[in-house]
């Protein structure tokens, strides 16, 4: 059977030379980084041109490349960022600024914090998903001490105004942390133009693997570690260092930055094409999102009156695998957030659909997913009542204005 | 995709008895789309018999089934057994459903019984009416 | 020129198997286990073999396996245990009881709970490094909510007597956790057993990769997540699954649970030659630890009267590579905790010496190595203020009694 | 293992006047096992100058070619150039040292100094006995 990837965003392969650059550390060169003899030599290197590659993707090069933290997943990056901060930070303010639509690693934490007495302001974003500088503006306090807003949106692939958004911290000195879990690799990152304070990422999301990640920490800001032990990442995260995952890391960074304007134009030429495709061949599709300021890789759209796990299984069963917001393929069983957050009504967040390529994807496969995915929306929505009752209304009023 | 059991995944490849009966006896509708499920059911009843069944589902791949098995399972019987097909039984006639998915197969009896209900009582107006 | 790697503790390469078993999961079977088309299944019925062959090595198979939650390193595992542990137990108490030769993902956790208001006692070990149950006892307090003591020590190689210990704490009705980081793959653990509640270990200590750990948390325990987000691992322990990591921690689970025995002797068996070899060679060497309940690839010697980087660094001229305990080769500057709990006079921990050994290991090295340290003993004895007078006084006296 | 430079690898590989001069005029002693380093110089002085200067050294790489580096650089200095060698200096002949080890070249040019007021001390004391 024909398959198709088009949820890159949940995994992608590692790339074969990622992993041939890895593979050396798991058997030769597997010394520990902070080992005393010749065993020690190679890794400790190998960890320290990771983090100059890193660095480059980041634009961190030559001013601030050793701040960079290792850590095991984008999830752990955000809780060392937010959770380190403020426990560092705590005679300072107990205020904290992020948006509706990050990551629950993000979201999840704020809720704890909220338990332990902290005020959290969770600013909203248009129907585009985009955050307002100025709401963020206004949403400061003499009490704010960390404002999070992510560089783009997983999900709905909205790109922030992250410059703005850091014009307006700093110019209230306030330390600004972006997740770039989603960006990194796809879109230009540059922390020396931004100023931005920390900055989360993480290989698998650039064809690196999985079980590495990073955390960039700007020179002057003070975190406590979260994992607690040995001095190693600078005492900001204990643990022997994941040496084989970190120079997969490295090397990732390093292919991603060298080609990342080449990838994202054919990945978005090929999105666009596969957009332009679907909404030609079928009725009644919704595209979440920003129209412009998004990912390249990213696709999201509401195939109205369906169901997302329906579609998903429907979707699977002809090859093609997919990713929806609805809440029956939630583990928490809660539709998306990020769709709520746009205003989205509730049958359109759970009929979403996110479609996500990756450097595999290609043109010729757009006939096969449209053909496909309009047979089983159609499939679905003879048996929806929502559709029936559509039809009987004879209306077709867009369900979202 | 949750783990699925072969007979849910036979139920939602090939669901039986789509569709709205014509002039039903008795319509049962549940669920909406904020929780992601929404089944209307629509019975034919003859002779106290459940002659003809059909629904429409909004849903996750276990509420299609669950539809189609409570569809299959209430066709002939009377209203009263039907009115006793459990939740329960219809997940284990289905082989199972996963933990989180339990609450689809509970709307799926929950709305055969809406509809035999619904016919009941137009049946007891239509007895005051004509009484 | 000849290598002899003595420091198998600090690394060691991954078995050729175990890389072989992860190899896939980096390429071809690379989806997210969360997610819900086909690319999710192999990985997902993956981890949960790997956890129940993480639950075999642990005795806890048909039990509780599926109470093993996977982290990137024992340090995470230690932390979550803690930390995770008092977070959410707050109400019970606010004492704390481990001992003073852990490893400092315990010991520097309880320097930061303390700071937030904790009481912690560490009890003091005897001069080969053992925990007493009957201080143990004496420690517990109505405060009491966590008892932490390793199964064994990485350094020194002492063997803890955990059920004992585990039995004081459940006649009070307190949680154990044991940091059997050092011991899983080299000495039986099981928790059906012993009964212990938590339980950490890492892959890379019987050749799985760095950054694979887990911590088994009996059923009842009641823990915090440390990495907050989505609902991965029971929510205990956010961000996707590294799955290649978490499939060569099962797969040298396996491997480890099946060769305990066979391992275990052979490598004791050498290690004890090469203990009765350097003692007949070299005069003036300190056996440090347990003489008998200790790790069968332990040995920890003293070389008197000699700092113990300078050896390091002669060994590692000759191809041997060992790690020590003196405050120079620790990146905090300080000499081994663990050495001075025992009671040993600072110039004894300063010349230590861990010698690890690992299934490669053979006897055949042993006379190379004793004639090394022999030498490179002697060449430092020789520029040794200390060992010159020790010779001027002409005594011998042991420095330890 | 820090990251040394080679001259220190050569220094500590091949440590220069090791020992301690036949009865010798100045005696400097500093450190303790305790912190991890020891030395002992003893030096021979003749008008002035350190005719010979040996060491007994116990510590980590850099305190042994620090130790070493210090008995080349004071060797057939005065008393007073001798006394002006700063640690500085040492770490800087040796190719500069990590900074985690600059504490072991503070103790080289102590214990040199240490041995040289030893041996102005001892002459002052005859210097007063014979008067
Ligand atoms: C007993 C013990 N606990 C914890 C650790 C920490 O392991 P890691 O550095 O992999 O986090 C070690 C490391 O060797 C250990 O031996
Ligand atoms: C923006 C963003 N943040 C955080 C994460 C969490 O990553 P992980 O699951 O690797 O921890 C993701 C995952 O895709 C992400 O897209």
């Amino acid at each position: 059977m024909k398959t198709i990837n088009l949820d890159y965003t949940a995994a992608a392969p590692v790339d074969q030379g990622v992993l041939q650059a890895m593979i050396p550390f798991f058997t030769e060169h597997y010394g520990n980084p902070s080992s005393g003899h010749a065993l020690g030599e190679t890794p400790r290197r190998a960890l320290e041109e990771a983090r100059e590659k890193v660095g480059l993707l980041i634009g961190a090069e030559g001013v601030d490349e050793k701040q960079i933290i290792f850590t095991a997943s984008a999830s752990e990056a955000n809780n060392l960022a937010l959770k380190g901060l403020v426990a560092a930070n705590k005679k300072k303010g107990n205020h904290i600024i992020s948006s509706s639509i990050e990551h629950f690693s993000v979201l999840n934490q704020l809720k704890s914090l909220q338990k332990e007495g902290f005020e959290v302001t969770l600013l909203p974003v248009d129907r585009h998903g985009t955050v307002d500088p100025a709401q963020l503006a206004a949403a400061i306090t003499d009490q704010t001490i960390l404002i999070s807003i992510q560089t783009a949106n997983p999900e709905i692939g909205t790109i922030q105004p992250v410059e703005k958004l850091i014009s307006v911290a700093h110019e209230n000195e306030i330390p600004f942390h972006t997740d770039a879990a989603a960006a990194a690799g796809w879109i230009p990152l540059d922390v020396k133009k931004t100023g931005v304070d920390m900055l989360s990422l993480a290989a698998d999301q650039f064809y690196g693997p999985k079980g590495a990640a990073a955390l960039f920490v700007r020179r002057g800001i003070r975190l406590r570690p979260l994992i607690e032990g040995g001095i190693q990442e600078k005492g900001l995260r204990a643990g022997t260092e994941n040496v084989p995952a970190i120079v997969g890391l490295g090397e990732a960074a390093r292919l991603a930055y060298q080609s990342l304007d080449e990838r994202s134009q054919r990945v978005s030429a090929i999105r666009d094409q596969l957009k332009a495709g679907l909404f030609k061949e079928i009725p009644h599709l919704h595209l979440n999102g920003h129209p412009e300021k998004r990912l390249p890789r990213n696709l999201n759209i509401s195939v109205e009156f369906v169901e997302g796990e329906a579609l998903l299984m429907r979707l699977n069963m002809a090859g093609i695998y997919v990713s929806s917001g609805s809440s029956c393929t939630s583990q928490a069983l809660k539709s998306s957030h990020v769709l709520g957050a746009l205003g989205l009504p509730p049958e359109l967040a759970q009929g979403s659909l996110l479609l996500s390529l990756g450097k595999e994807s290609s043109k010729e496969d757009i006939p096969y997913i449209t053909e496909n995915l309009g047979q089983v929306s159609g499939l679905l929505r003879n048996m929806s009542p929502l559709y029936h009752q559509h039809l009987k209304e004879g209306n077709d009023n867009a369900r979202v204005q | 995709m949750p783990e699925y059991s072969e007979k849910v995944m036979e139920h939602f490849t090939n669901p039986r008895n789509i569709g709205e009966v014509s002039e039903p006896d008795g319509i049962g509708e549940v669920g909406n789309p904020v929780c992601g499920d929404m089944m209307k059911f629509t019975i034919k009843v003859k002779d106290n018999r459940i002659e003809d069944v059909k629904y429409f589902t909004f849903g996750c791949g276990a509420a299609i089934a669950v539809s189609s098995m409570v569809s299959e399972m209430a066709k002939g019987k009377t209203l009263e057994e039907a009115l006793k097909i459990t939740n329960k039984q219809v997940a284990e006639e289905l082989g199972g459903l996963p933990g989180n998915k339990m609450h689809c197969s509970n709307l799926g009896a929950d709305a055969l019984h809406k509809a035999i209900t619904d016919y009941m009582e137009k049946q007891k107006v239509e007895a005051g009416s004509s009484s």
